[in-house]
């Protein structure tokens, strides 16, 4: 077993898995440039870059972008508060229940998003909550506060602990010691947290068609469109940016934790 | 109930069904929402449903203003006691309606009308014309294995409503070919009607790759599942011609079902002056007579047909079936106390044997 | 000067907490339980509490009455068929993404360095954090009758293999995206991506000089993936298969649009709330995933597999 | 005057008694080791003086203050962490700083002072380093400098040379004690290695199960165990028991003998077996059974060796046996 | 019979020369040890006769047979790694028994076999817990049972006791000589630790950056290095510069003098200044810096000590003085 070198079965069944991953999605990018609106002819007749100025020019496209960027952003501000404050009080302490509350940070991702959405969906009609940007952010900040719990319990635990006692016998009280000595060694994992909370709301739709009523984030346009489609290739174009645009904050995550031991955007 | 109609509240939201409600966004030659929206400042927001049962959850659940309903909902929305009653001296052009939907059962209870007539049709045999020579005259060819004229059968290429009104369709087949299990009426079917409907269903579904569920969706079907039959709304077969595939549509010898949609308002809505400004409006002005040439149905206002206020013509409407109104089974909704024998298979039943007969059961 | 800073707000806080360190963990622990207990485990709750109360088959009415008959409902063949078709349906997507995420997991741990590793990483994110309902299209377009697949098997010349598969009872169908197959197909690319992360991390805590220490103890390197490497990455597999298991049991957009119009529980949830609005038996539908997920995670945690999240 | 005492002091953590009722007083600018086997108390002794832990029991007075209600940022303690514990985002000179810049100084007086300390522990020109970058001395160096900078009145040490090789070790033992010497500073100093404990301590307490069980200068618990316990754990003595004693000498408790004071004899009060031998470059180790009680001889060099499975004589010089309390 | 043979074996990584041209033969039935400080190849080393690393130059023989393309499950050897690789997922019987399961015996025969040995190393009894349930001592005693089960001809010890404590550790030496000498079986023990190579093996080679810079019994390695190398790394020897030990001697080559062996003297060839004092139990440790360079003596217990800062002369017996070649 000479450890540098694989085994050839194993190099073509992963580099066979991460093509079955791929390939589809290529799909997509090649169908944003089709001449053909209204079918998927496959090979697209012709290419054109025309999609790009025509989706550029939709107001709603637009509109559903603001609302997810909006929804995504206060989701992972409220999901860095409270995923940082559990993981301070689980990693730092150790005190009754401390697995039920592990457990109850996993649950909303543990458990399907149908059951995450009807529960809220069906606790919004018992109160009389009307729908808003507020009753979607409440699902959305529920299932990204574990991304950022995982992160930050991560780097609690890499971080020793003698770091923050090290600071008190240095003089620092608990806010200096916040100030100058945990927060600066969190910061990369809440970044981490944070970019990776903000992709998983930005692409979410199961919760969300049940706590968003009549308003249309980005993934719940393109559902729509691609089941009652306008014009076909816009929502490729849609597609293909958004996806390129959730690359940044992974790659961002990844360049971030490069050469540490934790993987970056592990249990999604 | 309103007694007078003030200042618009600028927002109305409907539910309705895909098609029911155009912008232009789809075509730019339909639309008759803007200029309703200019003329009344009430800004249009359209929810679309699928099935009469989505619709009731809609409702139910809130929010909205006015729903397109048809009779299997509307009946359901006014026990429920979620629309609420019209006063059709607040809609001057009321006269102008059909008179044979003026007081029809499905809107009218004792006399109380609760919605102003919107728009109506028969569930058309869709066809695709590469696979059959000549027009299906029976809705065999999506209810029995045959082999069709270009030589291969229809299993797995015909499709069924996902909707657990499909019964009555199969209600309706059963009359025509089974005139021995006596049933009069495919919505008042007693349980071994019941039972023989689905069956006929249960052998339907292994010809049934997928139910359609969404018009669009069907009208993908068509293009790219290579599916050559099944009941459907003349709204498909019109977009579907436009795209140059071969369809067409007929109403076989058993007849049809269908449905005749009625515009009501919910009795929480927020914008009732807004709604009372589109009953006018649904009947007043081009939306009955292009919307009839849009989805491919009838006006409920039987000038729209020959008046020229927008692109429906006579022949439009003859071919929409205006003049089938009496063979067209219209949508309502299954109750257990039915008028034509002592006791009836409900809808709640229909439903859940439905959803089992789609997973096999 | 040094006397005023110490005496500053700052730290006569940090002394009442130091000496009173439970103060310290209830003020770090109240807004998230507060938030997951009251909003979450609240609307859990309020679900449930739906789920004992029965509907007007009529008006589509909520009865606001204790009844056991919503769940009573869940048993009747057709929605127990439901129930059985998810959860083999899940199982089989969990297996098959454990076999196909496993070598790319493995040669990630173990042989990806330097600018592979890189490689490795994007290839595996890339499609995690790709838009779910793009890809879910993506397929349909591969997988219509007249889609990208047939296009290709025609071009080689393997119709008949595609052919021959669709004919088989209950995978087939009329095509691969109105078939049961398809929906698998689809269910495995979408929630895969999710077991490739911990199986990878669960390898990249097995030591070399455990696999060494096998193949020094007469084992080949077959011998040596049965009996050590696989039963150390079966904490990594299971906290994996918590998301596919999951994701695959209660998604209702997948089965959708491709498959045999055969509902799952998803569906189910999504059309009896949404559609029906019979939302007591939405809400009992969505007590199933909620008691297998239940089993599943106390399973999971009694192998390590919270370890290995 | 003493610079900690400890009256009574507990720390339980449930059922755990990590530190069990420990009187201590040490004085100020003494050298002084804490020394017991792995989970004895010795670090949570530490942490109490440091204001880590609160004892759950027991008055704990430094420089005469009872710090009961003082938290570490307000003791005239510092502390060498195990594992150093610099901070990694801050450079070597700020790491040093760090207690000044808390303190408010401005940066250039801090840095003019972290560089000296930086002198002090022979690390002047490190400053812009990341403790990544450091040796494992290096970095002990630093997490000392960074104490010292504050001047404490007290400097705790919890096993800072554990994880130094062999060399280093003994260099930074002898460097340590020459800067206890030079600033007078209480050093209390925790470690499991008895050699260290010995060689750099002016007092060793010797921990065990929570209690302190003998406390002295090195060569009184070398020379003079009290119990059984010590003469095993420091230095390895050969115990004899009770019975054994008492046929030698008369009194019935338990004595302690050096392994370096076992002489092989012709004729001698104990005979015993050859049971195992190794060369250790400067003595070679001889264990013996004799009478169910296991014995080991370190023999000089030069001294002729039995072989393997011999029977011998085992004498030693009057005063070399140490009679014993009883117990542990 | 040769049991290991290395002919000119190198393997480097890249640019890294791990093993540089090694000549070796290692006899049957022999306790080799290879001691050098860390990075010197000798794990490299161990690695080549298991067959998890390949030379990239010159032949590995076992027994005599070639080994080039014999993949590490086809070889006569087994490893006792040094963190142990026992697999946390199995029992301690299971896997005691790995090695026979793969062999394809049955269940029956082969815990028979395992718990024999594991009466062997004194675990009997402990078949049932998990690795993660037995202390250091246990599990590397595990790890010897699961090797030796398989009867090999060649047992590699890779710093097996690199991670236990003082007493744990002295005591497994003990146990493994006792069993090598009484299975015969070759051991191939590889540590950085000069006191455990010396008292262990039958012969220790030393390693430097790749290469063996002497080969030699314990007695040899100790008292005549033939290098400063050697001098320095295996017990700490005095190595007095080539300078002055031609002022001393008249040859001009480096020397070695073992602590212990400097005495202190009114009146002798060097004179030096006490730099530091350590007592160390059984000896004391003195510092000197002489002539420029540092030296140390240890003193025996009852010998009189000097104070700090001293200036003392200091002198030895004839034949301490021990001539070198030059070179490392
Ligand atoms: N926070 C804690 N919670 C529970 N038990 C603890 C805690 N801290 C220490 N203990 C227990 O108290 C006992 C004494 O621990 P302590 O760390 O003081 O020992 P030590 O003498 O420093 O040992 P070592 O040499 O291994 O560092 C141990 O049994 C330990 O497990
Ligand atoms: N797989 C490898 N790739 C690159 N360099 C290696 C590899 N294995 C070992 N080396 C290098 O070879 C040299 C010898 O390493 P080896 O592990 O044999 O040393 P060692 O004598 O066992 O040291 P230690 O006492 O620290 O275990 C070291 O410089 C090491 O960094
Ligand atoms: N690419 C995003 C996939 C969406 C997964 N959502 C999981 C949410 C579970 N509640
Ligand atoms: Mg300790
Ligand atoms: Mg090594």
């Amino acid at each position: 077993m000479h450890s540098d070198r694989a085994p050839l079965t194993l190099k073509l069944a992963a580099a066979g898995g991460l093509l079955f991953l791929h390939l589809p999605i290529l799909l997509i990018f090649v169908y944003a440039f089709t001449t053909e609106e209204k079918s998927f002819a496959w090979p697209p007749p012709g290419l054109t870059l025309k999609w790009f100025a025509v989706t550029w020019h939709r107001p709603d496209v637009w509109e559903a972008l603001a609302l997810s960027v909006r929804v995504a952003a206060i989701s992972t501000v409220l999901a860095l508060i409270l995923g940082t404050l559990c993981a301070a009080a689980v990693s730092r302490t150790r005190f009754f229940g401390r697995e039920t509350i592990s457990l109850l940070v996993i649950l909303p991702i543990a458990l399907p998003g149908v059951v995450t959405g009807i529960a809220l969906r069906s606790a919004f009609s018992l109160a009389d909550v009307p729908f808003s940007t507020w009753t979607i952010v409440l699902g959305h900040a529920t299932f990204c506060v574990v991304i950022v719990y995982n992160n930050a319990v991560a780097r609690f635990r890499r971080t020793s602990g003698s770091l923050i006692e090290a600071s008190m016998d240095l003089g620092a009280n608990m806010f200096q010691t916040l100030r100058h000595v945990i927060m600066p060694n969190m910061a990369t994992a809440l970044v981490v947290g944070g970019m990776l909370a903000f992709a998983l709301s930005f692409d979410e739709v199961i919760v969300t068609t049940f706590t968003a009523g009549q308003q249309q984030t980005l993934p719940i346009w393109m559902l729509e469109e691609l089941v009652r489609p306008r014009e076909r290739p816009v929502t490729n174009v849609v597609a293909m940016v958004v996806a390129l645009v959730t690359m940044l904050p992974i790659l961002g995550a990844y360049y971030l934790t490069r050469g540490t031991d934790q993987v970056a955007g592990q249990g999604k | 109930q309103m007694t007078e109609i003030g200042e618009g509240e600028g927002q109305l939201s409907i539910v309705a069904w895909a098609g029911y409600v155009e912008r232009g966004e789809t075509d730019k030659a339909f639309d008759w929402v803007t200029g309703f929206e200019e003329a009344t400042g009430c800004m249009v927001s359209v929810k679309t449903a699928n099935t009469s049962d989505e619709m009731v959850a809609l409702m139910n659940e809130g929010g909205f203003d006015l729903v397109t309903a048809s009779g299997d909902a509307s009946l359901r929305m006014i026990a429920g006691k979620r629309v609420q009653p019209i006063n059709i001296d607040l809609v001057p052009s009321w006269s102008s309606v059909d008179d044979r939907l003026k007081d029809a059962p499905w809107h009218t209870v004792d006399g109380v009308h609760y919605g102003v007539p919107y728009m109506w049709g028969p569930n058309v045999l869709m066809y695709n014309t590469e696979a059959f020579a000549e027009a299906p005259t029976s809705w065999n060819v999506v209810f029995e294995e045959t082999t069709l004229s270009d030589g291969e059968s229809n299993a797995g290429r015909v499709q069924a409503y996902d909707g657990p009104i499909h019964i009555a369709d199969a209600a309706n087949y059963l009359m025509f070919h089974q005139p021995e299990l006596g049933i009069e009426d495919p919505y008042e079917l007693n349980a071994d009607q019941y039972a023989a409907a689905l069956d006929l269903l249960r052998g339907q579904r292994e010809l049934v790759s997928r139910y359609w569920h969404d018009a669009f969706i069907q009208i993908d079907d068509f293009k790219n599942e290579g599916m050559v039959a099944s009941g459907s709304w003349p709204f498909q077969v019109n977009l579907l011609q436009a795209d140059n595939v071969p369809v067409a549509s007929v109403i076989p010898q058993e007849g049809a079902t269908g449905w005749a949609d009625t515009t009501m308002l919910h009795v929480d809505s927020e914008n009732p002056n807004c709604a009372y400004m589109w009953f006018e409006h649904q009947l007043s002005s081009n939306l009955q007579s292009d919307l009839s040439v849009w989805f491919g149905a009838v006006p409920s206002v039987p000038a729209a047909c020959t008046d020229g206020r927008g692109m429906q013509t006579q022949e439009g409407c003859d071919a929409n079936g205006l003049a089938q109104f009496d063979k067209i089974k219209f949508w309502k909704t299954p109750v257990a106390n039915c008028e034509s024998q002592d006791e009836c298979v409900p809808y709640y039943r229909w439903v859940s044997d439905y959803i089992g007969v789609i997973g096999g059961r | 000067m040094i006397a005023a800073r110490s005496e500053s707000i700052g730290t006569r806080l940090s002394d009442m907490l130091w000496r009173r360190p439970a103060v310290l963990l209830v003020l770090l622990l109240l807004p998230p339980v507060l938030w997951l207990g009251i909003i979450y485990l609240g609307s859990l709750f309020a679900l449930l509490l739906q789920s004992f109360f029965s509907i007007d088959h009529f008006t589509g009415l909520i009865n606001y009455r204790f009844t056991l008959s919503t769940y009573a409902e869940l048993f009747t063949p057709a929605n127990f068929d439901i129930i059985l078709r998810t959860v083999t349906m899940a199982a089989c997507c969990t297996l098959a993404s454990a076999v196909i995420a496993f070598p790319i997991a493995y040669y990630a741990a173990r042989y990806a360095r330097g600018k592979w590793r890189a490689v490795f990483y994007l290839g595996i994110m890339m499609p995690l954090w790709s838009s779910y309902l793009v890809k879910i299209y993506a397929w349909k377009l591969i997988l219509a009758k007249e889609g990208i697949l047939t296009w290709a098997l025609e071009g080689l010349r393997l119709n008949w293999l595609l052919e021959a598969y669709l004919s088989l009872p209950v995978v087939g169908g009329n095509s691969l995206s109105v078939s049961t197959t398809g929906t698998f197909i689809v269910f495995v690319y979408v929630w895969m991506p999710f077991m490739i992360l911990p199986i990878q991390a669960a390898l990249e805590r097995v030591p070399g000089s455990m696999l060494e220490a096998s193949g020094d103890l007469g084992a080949r390197p077959a011998q040596t993936f049965r009996h050590v490497l696989f039963p150390l990455a079966l904490p990594g597999i299971v906290a994996g298969s918590i998301f596919t298991f999951s994701l695959t049991l209660g998604d209702y957009i997948i089965p959708q649009i491709i498959g045999t119009s055969r509902l799952f529980i998803g569906q189910a949830v999504y059309q009896h709330q949404g559609i029906a609005g019979n939302i007591p038996l939405a809400a009992a539908f969505a007590v199933v995933p909620i008691v297998i997920m239940g089993l599943y995670l106390w399973g999971a945690k009694r192998m390590g597999a919270f370890d290995a999240l | 005057m003493s610079a900690v005492t400890f009256d009574k002091v507990s720390r339980h953590f449930g059922a755990v008694r990590a530190v069990d009722g420990v009187d201590l007083d040490i004085a100020e600018g003494e050298f002084f080791a804490m020394l017991g086997p792995s989970g004895s108390g010795k670090t949570t002794c530490l942490r109490l003086i440091a204001g880590f832990e609160r004892p759950t029991a027991g008055d704990i007075r430094i420089f005469g203050e009872p710090v009961a209600d003082l938290p570490p940022y307000k003791r005239q303690v510092n502390t060498v962490f195990q594992d150093y514990a610099l901070f990694p985002h801050l450079n070597v000179i700020d790491n040093v700083a760090y207690g000044l810049m808390i303190a408010g100084q401005g940066r250039k007086p801090r840095h003019k002072a972290a560089d000296e300390a930086l002198e002090m522990v022979r690390l002047g020109g490190y400053g812009a380093r990341r403790p990544s970058e450091l040796s494992g001395g290096q970095r002990q160096r630093v997490a000392l400098a960074r104490a010292l900078v504050n001047k404490p009145r007290v400097l705790l040490l919890d096993e800072p040379l554990g994880a130094l090789d062999l060399k280093l070790r003994e260099q930074m033992q002898e460097e340590l004690k020459t800067l206890q010497r030079q600033l007078g500073i209480t050093f209390v100093f925790v470690t499991h290695d008895q050699g260290e404990a010995l060689s750099m301590a002016d007092r060793v307490a010797v921990f065990n199960e929570g209690r302190i069980i003998q406390v002295g200068a090195p060569e009184d618990i070398y020379f003079r165990p009290e119990v059984p316990f010590v003469a095993d754990f420091v230095g390895s003595s050969n115990v004899l028991p009770a019975a054994l004693v008492a046929r030698l000498t008369g009194e019935n408790c338990p004595a302690a003998i050096r392994p370096e004071r076992l002489q092989l004899a012709e004729d001698g009060p104990v005979m015993a077996r050859v049971t195992g031998l190794s060369f250790l470059g400067l003595t070679t180790r001889v264990s013996f059974e004799a009478e169910g009680t296991r014995l080991t001889a370190l023999l000089p060099q030069d001294a002729p060796r039995p072989a393997q499975g011999d029977l011998v004589a085992l004498t030693w010089a009057e005063g070399d046996l140490h009679l014993m309390r009883a117990g542990l």
